[in-house]
């Protein structure tokens, strides 16, 4: 965290911030031409074009060796967490190195190495896993956290209230990230879920809850360094309900014709965080060539990237047997 | 008589059919005024209204515990679980409360209604999204299981399945809601009851699902080979069709189950196990997935598949010896 | 409901409640001496004895047709809902006319005919169910209304926070109580419970809450047929909380020496809501002589009943294969 | 060497063992200071304290996904689910989380650890409370199923569970936690492996669980017929000893496999369909329970039971013809 008054420092920060958003905003269009275009990536992919400031925010005040775990739209989660892009995109490809192996794809994306344990392809069922990680790390004795990431339709599945339950009885080391992108697929989520929504629930069992403009990358990375240091500091889980929009469709394929005229679009226009957060450096004296290199940077990292993974071979065959167990193995049985 | 229609179309054409000649039929799950994630509803929630095709919250143990609620006041929910993997989401509901909920009260009630679950692999939708778990659910008294194949069967069981007074599981495979067939509206299908898709005199090729699809492709490129196989699909697997299973093993003497499931624990074992039993002598084999976990790459995805070639093989194998 | 003033109407009601209230406890009374004394009962019974108030305060608020979903702890509930108490006794013996013909015992009691569907035997699992019986009374244009009762223990499950959920988006009739006992089997719940507890989950999600003294029958009633007539008249889902106690063990083999030293046998003093029911009408002017009647007459009655239930014969044995299923049914399977 | 325990002391004294060997080893479950609903937990709070031997609220999901985040970062949770029944309350945890989590990720983490779930029947608890789904986790990839019988394996059973880096789906049966036997705490068994608990040569009956101490009786009283039964006890379901059964029906020629579990969809299905396969001629029959639902009423209860009348029963009449 910087120091206040400490201008280089935050002009660095607020620079690095964008520069991670603009990275997976490379990454993620990269990754819908080789679904559209190259028909390389066979599966769905779920863009979180638009979202790219909550990922950015938070991951910027974890540790390494923190724990993280997301959703189905968790592109922007791992790679911000420190993930190798290119192990990523030979994932979405199903390709030798990725980095599940070419078994997970999109949905199941993970870097244990950085702590990233997992997207998950259910909705919802992260919560009670991140609870139980931070429960582990507890348990250890470690100063480690967990952080665990979900969308608003989320909070109208029992495990949200299960596992929010359950960090709060345990005071565990756990920040719950509510992304609410406003929408559940192709379903507005507020006409689903009752009350006051995300922040009322979890204020309800009993967690401090913070809610942020999920657009203002630096109200998210604030937000996120004065939690992250609370519950580093051994005072429980906390809450965060960052609202954001889903600019794409729900997967690539999706043409989203289900949303208001408009709406996207106004979206796009006025709300974008890189956008944002391009203006804000603009204000604070930073020129428009350097974004424009970042920028451009960006989208060539992840172009030659993607390039890289496409020439790839696919994993061994074999490697369809292994790692499912060491007892009574798939690998091993005979008969 | 005939019309041409799709997988998808067909399941429709049947619920929209209930829903006009029933008004206590009435669908529910996510994203159904939009058709839901492979258009099964698509035109539904214009044609009978929000309150009969009812878009719900991501909550799949409500979704299945308030279709019995509404069910034991006398309604006919069918439920939409959008893949069958996230039913598990809902198991205790549908075990612990759906099957029991007859017998448990004595009879006082029932739990009239379909639970639909698109199944099976669909390219690269990896482990969580892959899964065929239909074996459990015969294993599950209280309940009727159904896995149609075919344009025709999907029209004619769901119309069977909305019309039961018994919780139906219904899996619809993923792989073909494209498929195109013949459809007569009049025909009915009566849950049970096994279609005979080719009559054969060497071997008999028992399955269900689109795998029922590739046995029929094998019986064809073994006739070619001049070996004749009796293709069965079941259509449904609790109740079965035992007695045509029987007929044809005591005629060919050999038998082979092939599912798209995990071989262990699957099925296939219970038809196997059935006709050795019933029929002494009879040489059985069965095909399914290694138990091992469905990957997201292609390559990996494929070495679960049990394939056209893999049952024509086996046949090979078994009327050679 | 009674008209203010209307003292004669009052106290008939009051003196209905009381009745009520014995009867349960006598039925329970006798179902414990059967499964202890006599070994007649032969599955685990879970008596409410202590919260009596709950059952006959809410249920006097309904018809006949409206519908109940109860938790394993319901003897009460069925009772007061207008079941026959031999048919109940028969079930808890597990003999043909049983309520549910032998097959549900105490975990499964119900009775259709005066609209209780069901006892369960799975914690929390009735919250969707009750919530779904309202879906479809509303959508058959009904109005009937659904009461659903679940303990304290299931607020920590998630069908808690998916059946609320469910109610409050489609403005469902049902009323949710949560019939607060303190104790979840052995484990006092708020020790494993986060936040405001039950009420303010409840109230996160939109639904109007009213807390009272479950051990108060008036207040229950009273509280009950307000709720009951808003929901009646279309308002949506309200939410009842009502705080009471477990006088006895868990089940009725269960001795609870996990308990506080005199914490039960502070409660049966000072807080039993029957001795509460008969200060209240003794100071009604009720002579205690008529209160002794109420109590002897139910002992009488269910006694009685205990004692015909227990003559009679076990169900037919193949009813063990009717009612499962009508397609596949295992009465016809053959091969 | 060996001392007098129960079946239930058995594991708590494994888990104790393991709880003082490992320090990452600890337990989660509803009421587990007070020992749990069968005293399988007594003792261990008070030894290890309420961070090892944790009580948690009745949130079955919960307690499955927490149990795997916690393995995730290294330690091995005892996952507790007081009756199999509830455990399908986390059933996405189990099957589409817990057994997926060490394959989808590309073998980057591992889920070691081990869900106890007490089966089976057990006086008048009803359907709710009394199922036998074993076979339901063999189908599952990622999953190794045990189903201790005895004192003595429950205690070498369990230590191997939580050993294993794998999660075990570990069955105990709630009728036999009163049974004594000597248990030999030196004594490893390895999972995979049967226990033949009779050696014969006219018929092999298989089974697990506290039906295998009712077919040991069955070969006991056979035996005084002069039938001679060679009976297996599984002891885990998978793996399975295909070996020691194949070798057996090999020999005998003749196969019965026994089990509580409801018959059809049952793991006897794999078992009879597996030696169909790989031994043609042997003679098969497979004895479970009805596909109907457990009631309350003993009488009823009781059509539901394999006893050990029906195995022996079903002995003298394969060995007869
Ligand atoms: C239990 C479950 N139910 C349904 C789905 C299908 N599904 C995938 S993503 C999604 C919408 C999720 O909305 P939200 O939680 O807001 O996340 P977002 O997609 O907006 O990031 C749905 C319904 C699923 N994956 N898991
Ligand atoms: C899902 C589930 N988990 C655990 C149990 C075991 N169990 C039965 S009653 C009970 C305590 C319930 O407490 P509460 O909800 O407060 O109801 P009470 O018994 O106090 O009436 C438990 C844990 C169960 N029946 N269902
Ligand atoms: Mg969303
Ligand atoms: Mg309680």
């Amino acid at each position: 965290m910087s120091e206040p008054g400490d201008d280089g420092d935050n002009r660095a920060r607020s620079i690095a911030l964008l520069r991670m958003m603009e990275r997976i905003r490379a990454f993620e269009e990269q990754a819908i031409l080789a679904a559209e275009r190259d028909r390389l990536v066979l599966g769905a992919i779920h863009p979180s074009i638009g979202q790219e400031a909550c990922a950015a925010g938070i991951m910027q005040a974890l540790r390494r060796d923190d724990i993280l775990l997301a959703t189905h739209r968790g592109h922007g989660h791992t790679l911000a967490k420190g993930a190798d892009p290119l192990a990523m995109f030979r994932e979405l490809l199903g390709r030798a190195g990725g980095c599940c192996g070419g078994k997970g794809g999109s949905m199941h994306i993970a870097d244990f190495n950085v702590g990233m344990l997992g997207a998950n392809g259910v909705v919802g069922a992260n919560i009670t896993i991140g609870a139980g990680a931070a429960h582990g790390l507890k348990l250890m004795g470690s100063d480690r956290i967990a952080v665990d990431i979900f969308g608003d339709g989320a909070v109208n599945r029992g495990p949200f209230l299960e596992g929010l339950n359950w960090a709060a009885v345990y005071a565990l080391p756990v920040l719950f990230v509510c992304e609410d992108n406003q929408w559940s697929a192709t379903t507005r989520t507020r006409t689903v879920t009752a009350g006051e929504g995300a922040g009322a629930r979890a204020a309800a069992m009993g967690l401090p809850v913070t809610t942020v403009d999920g657009n203002n990358v630096e109200e998210v990375a604030a937000a996120a360094d004065e939690m992250v240091a609370r519950i580093r500091a051994g005072n429980g889980p906390e809450f965060l309900h960052a609202i954001t929009y889903r600019q794409t469709g729900h997967t690539s394929f999706d043409k989203a014709a289900y949303r208001p005229e408009g709406e996207a679009e106004r979206h796009k226009m006025e709300d974008d965080p890189i956008a944002r957060q391009r203006a804000f450096l603009a204000g604070m004296g930073v020129r428009s060539a350097e974004l424009e290199t970042i920028h451009a940077e960006a989208q060539a990292e992840m172009a030659a990237l993607l390039k890289e993974a496409a020439a790839t071979p696919f994993p061994p065959d074999d490697t369809a047997f292994t790692d499912v167990q060491d007892i009574g193995s798939p690998a091993k049985e005979a008969f | 008589m005939a019309e041409k229609m799709t997988y998808v179309e067909a399941s429709r054409e049947a619920l929209r059919e209930a829903m006009q000649a029933d008004e206590t039929v009435w669908c529910l799950g996510e994203d159904l005024g939009r058709g839901s994630v492979f258009g099964q509803y698509l035109g539904l929630q214009e044609a009978f209204g929000p309150d009969r095709v009812v878009d719900t919250p991501i909550s799949e143990a409500a979704i299945m515990g308030a279709a019995l609620g509404a069910a034991m006041v006398g309604t006919r929910p069918v439920v939409e679980m959008r893949f069958s993997d996230f039913a598990l989401c809902a198991t205790d509901e549908l075990v612990n409360q759906i099957a029991k909920a007859r017998f448990m009260f004595g009879g006082q009630s029932r739990a009239a209604m379909v639970i639909r679950k698109p199944t099976g692999m669909w390219r690269s939708s990896a482990a969580q999204h892959s899964q065929s778990l239909e074996s459990w659910y015969t294993h599950i008294p209280g309940l009727v299981v159904v896995c149609p194949s075919t344009p025709q069967d999907n029209y004619s069981l769901m119309k069977a399945a909305i019309a039961a007074d018994d919780p139906v599981v219904y899996f619809e495979h993923k792989n073909i809601w494209g498929m195109e067939g013949e459809v007569d509206r009049s025909l009915a299908v009566e849950i049970g009851k096994a279609a005979i898709r080719r009559v054969g005199e060497d071997v008999t090729i028992v399955s269900w699902s689109d795998t029922a699809n590739l046995a029929e492709q094998a019986g064809a490129r073994l006739a070619e080979e001049g070996i004749s196989a009796e293709v069965i699909d079941l259509r449904s697997l609790w109740p079965w069709d035992k007695a045509a299973v029987r007929a044809s093993v005591a005629k060919t003497g050999r038998l082979i189950v092939a599912h798209e499931s995990v071989r262990v624990g699957g099925f296939g074992g219970e038809v196997a196990a059935t006709i050795a039993e019933a029929v002494p002598g009879a040489r059985i084999r069965r095909l399914g997935a290694p138990r091992s976990l469905i990957a997201y790459a292609p390559n990996l995805e494929d070495q679960m598949r049990v394939t056209v070639d893999m049952i024509a093989q086996a046949a090979r194998e078994m009327t050679n010896d």
